[in-house]
């Protein structure tokens, strides 16, 4: 029989109200990248928190090594060599990443005095043995998503861990990052570490996973091997039916500009300049994505924008009229919508329900208040025209918006903004965490909104969402557009160079020469 | 210079006014570092001067001397129990936290009240013949000017809270055991995913802030009301409190802001002895510390993040 | 063991008696000889165990009870008030249980008196401290510029320093009484003698008396007065303290109402002085006297001083409290009795008297 | 599972009960007949219309300060300066009742309106701080209850009477209490102030559920930042729902004001009308009706404490302790939810 490292067989775990997994199994061989794959909602992170003893499962059984074991709880978990990195990353942001790390075993010398200069010298051995580059004193909140992946990997391996579970890892990761998280996790494997990996993107299954198992809706549906497979046919297992990728469109006609910005910049909360006299207009009846690593600026641009945040010099022109520095307000009402990257923090009241989620921007206009007096009649009237045209699934309009998944979630907003029929759609990472199935609805529905001719400007750090979707790409460094291109003329290895800083020329000779 | 007299005369009544706060603002501390909101200080102040009292008065003639520190100690205890209460309520059954506060303030007082009666017949114990006193530190307080501002006519429970504030900041900045119970209070699912067990690390805090509370309401009682009564502890509690928010969550940050408030009270009572105040209504003063308080938090100290997790019970696989 | 130790445990015993009766366990040995006089009085928010003027009253209703055969429950009672407004509910609990003559003990007492007296003119009440117009009033106020003023005069006698202080509750004409007396009395041995006064603007906060006492002894005061409830409690404190640590320090305090020999041991020392008492037993048992004798001072306005032994001053600390002491305070408490001085009750009239020395 | 709504109405009721379990308990453990105690209680709150008028009365202020902290909880705001606003709303309509002489259709609205305005001004010292500097809204109120309590002690003195410890009593035209409802109650001290509070309940129910600004408020405290994103001022909402809640506690001092007392006194201490507020809305969940409900039972438990000693002998503080334990099983409601969970199963 095989040498399983890790084997779940028949796990059964319920939620109030829904069986999360039914008779799932997983067999994860020794040293090979095992992929979990499955839509929004399907039961993967269940199952790994089952795996990593933060649920009990109420049937089924856990061996590790062959040995049959009862998680309890996460040390149970780590005692057995078993690591997770969450989805939501588990870092304590006001900490440094070395107390990260080492929190929960320190290194300690007399009086429980924690020795941090030792345990500081231990990481640094581990990330220039496994190539994670980590700054150990920097504090958590002050680094990039991709370091703070990176020690929640080494928090894992600082623990001995044999088998690492990364949950929707590259989700958050920009092109650079993720290819960067690929050498890793192969460095890991020839360590002989075995790694379990849930992501949505198919690709990245196809480039670095041996083996991957799919689940739908909570229950197990098949286990095959990557080389024996492809995109479509998992795409089909998991959401059980054809799913096509190439978003199909008509080539763009675009009109006179809508979004004119000019020479602006724009410090974050730390008072560094950012945004350092960017240059950019978006036209009526185009997408134009703006390509870049994440901390270029792009968050402190589309807060400018939307008079999240103070603009420092230059003038954003809606439709030709001036809207630098109006409050969020006047922009949402002088025709700007709105998909922010941080649909938890900005994007809901996760404690309203979904309707009253629907009417965040427009609650004080009639028909859904006269003289401010709301009308719940025609709120859920709205909403529940939207539910239905953009297929979010939810129970009820009344339903809290905590309660749906994050692709559901996603869609309401989406309804929310592109309902209000804006002259400039502003998407920053519009399909972050989503199954493919969600992303073709989204990426759908920014193609309608061009046609309708509305101007859509698309932030994201994932290149084939950028070239599927955009009709312009903008690329972005340093705080300003370093380049302009159009999808159909460039490829994911020019469009990186760009985002790394190098110019246009250097770039185009550089990928043509790999061609 | 009458100026620099009267501040040296000053520091005496600081340093008995700061000591009861100082021991309590550190107790909140290290709950709400651990997430769990105490407005309960009050009320565990209260047990703290109740138990204390008590035990002064019916040990006093076995124990003589060391009655007033056992009572320190019976006090703290009392009150360690009793916030067990609270840490239940809290921690276990996920209470909104505000509301047990609420609930031990006025078990305390009740209970405080209702005992008092029941032993001595009366809203109030008789006063306590075993009290702190102030004495003045060997060789130290020949020191010039700091010999008198800080060690003749002090008490050494005033420089216990000094120390315990010290200590305090120790162990929540420099040990695992600090390092565990802030990861808590920020970020308790990413102390859970580590094998930290919130629960009890929350119940930990939340006594040892029953204990501290409890020596301050004691070392209220043994060294100023010298009895019990309802109205023996009004407030301090609550100033407390605000010695917390006031010093950011900070062991050393809640001890300046309990000199700060004493400081404030002491400059009330003192104003009359200055001319030029000489003229001004005792109103002006009596409310002085208090808009002088607000003022310093308006000017200087401006905001304050609570630890992020502060008042959310942790549920397991919640997000 | 000081005689108020005693009377605090009898107060006990009588109260877990009584509790006893109330749940039925025990029957009382009072029967038969109860008149079908009844009287009952109503506490401020002190309580009828604050151990100063609530509870001299209740001891004067027991004591008037218990000399007329009274029973407790029926006879008389007193209903405790937990806040200002319990201070009516509990006139009127008091009033539908059948009582004929009821005090109100203590000025806060005054409105609600005034609209139970109005609501109910066939009953008798009474008020303690605060004076209320009502045919069916007797108001009682206390002499307490007499009583400040004798302990003014020892004060002034005891200080080495002459330099004494006053520390007062929240601001009122009544706690004003006690601080005029005082200054008179002080003045009237050393018109240069320098009293320094400060309030508290509490009743309940020890710290502050405390911190106001330090301040006073630091800055040369050897005897302070107080009229502050609890805050006293803190001036009691400090004085202590600062016996303990040098028992020559000769710091004293006089305390007010009754008897705060108690609170001043210090070892075998004490640092009480004196005290300001205020007999509100002997007032309650005096009108409740006239009442039952069926000449209910009703409409009138007692005012009860010295020679009516309801304001006195203790003289338990004999060691503090010299025979000189004794002896002037007597020649003056004559002159106070004799009319030749009149105690001040304000500043004007504080003033004026300071002029005439 | 057992849907939320029954459970929220289960669950005080379940607390209560304990509540007076543990009473009776405690009771039994010093030797009281528990019976007695609590039908002296009872008789003592209800026993006749006189004390059900005293309970009435009672709850007034309660409701109006347990509404003013449950508006700022609604809006992400701890207001424990309800205290002092109550101080402060007091002496304003007492002010205006003895200092004007007006057709009382205008002077108790003049009254009770002017108590709003102090309550609101006094509560908007910490709102506009915790907008404007980030100070944490706690320590700012805790000051301004002290504050509040000696000014207005001092303006008793000083404004209101010459040197006295009380102010005069209020003109009969600004005076919500009237003989005929205090006759129809046995001469208690109930005043029409009751249906100010439930007007202002409802007000409070419509504004903050019905209203546009009731949803900014609510979004803002849920989550700021979504409020923001949404073009709502999270500065505007924070002192908005600060001022409201203030200008409720100033009415919950008016209803003393103008209506038990008539006048106002200096205090040597706190009230505790604002503390209890918080104990109050943090029974009634925070909602308007819940909070109407939770100070009724207050004011029957704190008037009924009153018949304890005389009629039973047991000291009026067991009520606290009831009151407090209360309080702390409806905070451990969830102990609560796992018992009847655990009731349902076994059923099925
Ligand atoms: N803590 C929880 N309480 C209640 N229900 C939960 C909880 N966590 C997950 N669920 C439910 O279980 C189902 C599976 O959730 P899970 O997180 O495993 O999905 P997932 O596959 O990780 O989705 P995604 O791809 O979006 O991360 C979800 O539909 C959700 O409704
Ligand atoms: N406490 C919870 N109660 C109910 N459902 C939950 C809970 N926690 C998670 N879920 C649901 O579990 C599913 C997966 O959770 P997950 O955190 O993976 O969300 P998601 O869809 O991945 O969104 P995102 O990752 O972008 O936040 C989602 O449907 C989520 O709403
Ligand atoms: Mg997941
Ligand atoms: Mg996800």
């Amino acid at each position: 029989m095989e040498n399983y490292v890790i084997e779940m067989l028949n796990i059964r775990k319920e939620f109030p109200g829904i069986v999360a997994n039914n008779n799932i199994n997983l067999q994860v061989k020794n040293g090979e990248i095992h992929a979990l794959l499955g839509e929004n909602g399907a039961g993967k992170s269940t199952l790994m928190n089952v795996l990593f003893g933060l649920y009990q499962p109420e049937k089924g059984e856990i061996r590790v090594r062959g040995e049959k074991v009862k998680i309890t709880d996460p040390n149970v978990a780590n005692r057995l060599g078993i690591g997770m990195v969450h989805q939501h990353f588990m870092l304590v942001e006001p900490f440094t990443v070395a107390q990260n790390i080492i929190l929960g075993s320190e290194p300690t010398k007399g009086g429980g005095f924690v020795d941090i200069k030792k345990a500081e010298k231990e990481i640094k051995e581990l990330s220039d043995r496994y190539g994670l580059s980590v700054d150990p004193s920097a504090k958590v909140r002050d680094i990039s998503v991709g370091m703070q992946q990176r020690a929640e990997i080494l928090k894992t391996l600082y623990r001995g861990a044999e088998v690492i579970i990364l949950d929707e890892p590259t989700a958050v990761l920009t092109p650079q990052e993720i290819l960067e998280l690929i050498s890793i996790m192969r460095n890991l494997t020839k360590e002989g570490i075995s790694i379990i990996l849930i992501t949505h993107k198919l690709k990245e299954i196809m480039e670095v996973c041996d083996r991957v198992t799919v689940i739908r809706k909570g229950e197990g549906i098949d286990t095959v091997n990557v080389k024996d497979t492809n995109v479509d046919d998992l795409a089909a297992l998991m959401v059980g039916r054809q799913v096509n990728f190439k978003t199909e469109k008509t080539p763009a006609n675009p009109k006179d500009p809508i979004l004119t910005i000019n020479n602006l910049q724009v410090k974050d909360s730390r008072q560094a300049m950012m945004v350092k006299g960017l240059n950019l207009d978006v036209r009526a009846g185009e997408i134009v994505g703006i390509a870049g690593i994440d901390g270029n600026g792009q968050s402190e641009l589309i807060e400018a924008i939307t008079g999240l945040r103070k603009s420092e010099a230059g003038e954003i022109k809606l439709n030709s009229k001036t809207i630098t520095n109006l409050s969020p307000r006047k922009v949402t009402e002088s025709g700007v919508a709105h998909i922010p990257q941080d649909r938890h923090k900005f994007g809901l009241v996760l404690d309203y329900p979904i309707a009253e989620n629907i009417v965040l921007q427009t609650y004080y206009q009639k028909p859904f208040s006269k003289n401010k007096i709301l009308s719940f009649k025609s709120i859920y009237k709205h909403a529940e025209k939207l539910i239905e045209d953009f297929d979010v699934r939810t129970p009820s309009p009344r339903t809290k918006a905590r309660a749906l998944s994050g692709g559901n979630q996603q869609k309401a907003i989406i309804a929310r903004e592109v309902d209000r029929s804006p002259d400039l759609l502003i998407a920053a990472q519009p399909t972050r965490g989503l199954d493919v199935g969600a992303i073709e609805t989204i990426h759908r529905r920014l193609i309608e909104e061009r046609d309708k001719g509305r101007a859509v400007l698309l932030i994201s750090f994932e290149l084939d969402e950028v070239m599927n979707v955009s009709d312009r790409i903008a690329v972005m460094f340093d705080g300003q557009i370093v380049a302009e291109v159009k999808p159909e003329e460039t490829n994911e290895q020019e469009l990186g160079l760009l985002m790394a800083g190098s110019s246009k020329e250097k770039a185009r000779q550089k990928a043509g020469d790999n061609k | 210079m009458q100026f620099i007299d009267q501040f040296i005369a000053m520091m005496p009544m600081v340093l008995f006014y700061s000591a009861p706060l100082i021991f309590t603002a550190l107790g909140g501390v290290f709950s709400e570092r651990s997430g769990v909101v105490n407005i309960g200080l009050e009320g565990l102040m209260v047990i703290g001067a109740f138990s204390g009292i008590v035990f002064n008065i019916f040990t006093a003639d076995i124990f003589g001397a060391f009655t007033p520190w056992l009572s320190l100690l019976v006090g703290a205890v009392a009150a360690g129990i009793f916030s067990l209460m609270h840490a239940v309520a809290a921690v276990s059954f996920r209470a909104n936290q505000v509301v047990s506060g609420v609930a031990i303030n006025m078990l305390a007082v009740g209970l405080g009240v209702f005992l008092t009666r029941e032993i001595f017949g009366r809203g109030q114990t008789d006063s306590i013949t075993q009290p702190f006193y102030t004495r003045s530190v060997p060789i130290l307080s020949d020191i010039p000017v700091i010999g008198d501002m800080f060690f003749s006519g002090a008490y050494y429970t005033t420089y216990i809270a000094i120390i315990v504030a010290v200590l305090g900041w120790y162990v929540l900045y420099k040990t695992a055991f600090g390092l565990r119970l802030r990861a808590v209070g920020e970020h308790p699912m990413a102390a859970d995913t580590n094998g930290i067990n919130v629960t009890r690390m929350r119940y930990i805090a939340v006594i040892l802030s029953g204990v501290l509370a409890g020596l301050g309401g004691a070392t209220y009682a043994l060294t100023i009301s010298l009895s019990f009564a309802g109205s023996t502890i009004s407030g301090q509690g609550f100033m407390a409190l605000a010695a917390v928010i006031f010093g950011k969550w900070h062991p050393l940050g809640a001890l300046g802001a309990a000199f700060f408030f004493g400081f404030a009270q002491s400059l009330s009572v003192v104003g009359a002895n200055f001319e030029f105040l000489a003229n001004v209504p005792g109103f002006y003063l009596t409310i002085a510390p208090y808009v002088l308080t607000v003022l310093a938090l308006a000017g200087l100290i401006g905001r304050a993040d609570a630890p992020k997790a502060n008042g959310d019970p942790y549920i397991k696989g919640s997000r | 063991g000081s005689t108020d130790d005693e009377t605090a445990d009898d107060q006990a015993d009588q109260d877990t008696e009584q509790n006893d009766d109330a749940s039925g366990d025990e029957a009382t040995d009072e029967e038969g000889a109860a008149s079908d006089f009844s009287l009952a009085m109503v506490t401020d928010e002190g309580g009828v165990d604050d151990r100063s003027f609530n509870q001299s009253a209740w001891e004067g209703i027991e004591a008037f009870g218990l000399d007329n055969g009274l029973e407790r429950g029926t006879g008389f009672d007193y209903a405790q008030s937990d806040n200002a407004a319990d201070f009516l509910p509990n006139f009127n609990n008091l009033v539908n249980q059948g009582y004929q003559l009821i005090f109100g003990v203590g000025y806060q007492l005054a409105n609600a008196v005034e609209q139970v007296a109005a609501q109910n003119p066939e009953g008798h009440f009474s008020i303690i401290d605060e004076v209320v117009e009502g045919d069916n009033i007797a108001s009682v106020t206390f002499a307490e510029e007499q009583g400040s003023f004798l302990v003014g005069v020892a004060a002034a006698l005891k200080s080495e320093s002459q330099n004494i202080g006053f520390v007062g509750g929240v601001t009122s004409p009544l706690i004003k009484r006690f601080e005029v007396g005082f200054v008179a009395g002080a003045k009237s041995v050393n018109p240069d003698i320098n009293v320094q006064i400060q309030y508290a603007e509490s009743f309940a906060d020890e710290g502050l008396g405390r911190s106001i006492a330090n301040n006073m002894y630091s800055s040369g005061a050897d005897v302070i007065y107080h009229a502050s409830g609890a805050t006293g409690l803190g001036v009691f404190t400090e004085a202590r303290n600062r016996v303990e640590n040098n028992p020559d320090a000769g710091v004293w305090v006089i305390g007010v109402d009754r008897d705060q020999y108690e609170q001043g041991q210090q070892g075998d020392m004490n640092v009480t002085l004196t005290s300001m008492v205020k007999r509100v037993d002997v007032a309650v048992q005096e009108v409740a006297a006239l009442a039952m004798a069926g000449n209910f001072p009703g409409g009138e306005h007692l005012i009860l001083g010295i020679e009516d032994e309801a304001i006195g001053i203790a003289e338990t600390n004999t060691d503090a409290y010299t025979e000189e002491i004794k002896a002037a305070v007597a020649e003056w408490q004559e002159k106070l009795l004799s009319g030749e001085v009149v105690a001040p009750q304000t500043d004007d009239e504080l003033e004026a008297f300071v002029e005439g020395l | 599972m057992m849907d939320n709504k029954k459970l929220n109405i289960i669950i005080p009721i379940f607390s209560v009960f304990l509540g007076f379990l543990v009473g009776a308990i405690v009771m039994l453990a010093f030797g009281y007949n528990p019976i007695e105690g609590y039908s002296a209680l009872f008789q003592g709150a209800f026993g006749s219309m006189y004390n059900i008028g005293e309970t009435i009365r009672r709850s007034i202020p309660l409701v109006l300060s347990g509404l003013a902290i449950a508006f700022a909880f609604r809006s992400g705001l701890f207001n424990i300066g309800a205290e002092g606003q109550v101080f402060v709303g007091w002496f304003a309509a007492v002010w205006v009742g003895v200092t004007f002489d007006l057709p009382a259709i205008i002077h108790i609205p003049f009254a009770i309106l002017a108590a709003a305005f102090a309550g609101a001004v006094w509560a908007f010292v910490p709102g506009i701080l915790k907008a404007t500097r980030g100070v944490h809204e706690v320590v700012v109120t805790i000051m301004m209850n002290y504050i509040a309590l000696h000014t207005t002690n001092y303006l008793i003195r000083t404004l209101l009477s010459d040197g006295g410890s009380q102010s005069g009593r209020i003109a009969n035209s600004a005076s919500l209490a009237t003989p005929g409802l205090q006759e129809m109650f046995g001469y208690s001290q109930i005043h029409w102030g009751f249906i100010v509070s439930i007007i202002f309940a409802v007000f409070v129910w419509f504004f903050l559920e019905k209203t546009t600004y009731g949803y900014e408020l609510r979004a803002v405290g849920f989550n700021p930042h979504a409020a923001k994103y949404s073009g709502m001022s999270v500065k505007r909402n924070i002192v908005l729902a600060m001022v409201i809640s203030g200008a409720l506690a100033g009415i919950g001092g008016a209803m003393e004001g103008i209506g038990t007392f008539g006048y106002m006194y200096t205090h040597g201490a706190f009230t505790n009308l604002g503390f209890d507020g918080i104990a109050v809305a943090l029974l009634g969940a925070n909602t308007a009706p819940g909070v109407v409900l939770a100070a009724f039972l207050f004011g029957a438990l704190k008037v009924g404490a009153l018949s304890m000693p005389p009629l039973s002998g047991v000291p009026s503080e067991l009520v606290e302790i009831v009151i407090a334990m209360i309080i702390f099983f409806v905070a451990a409601s969830y102990m609560i939810r796992l018992l009847i969970m655990r009731f349902k199963k076994e059923e099925n």
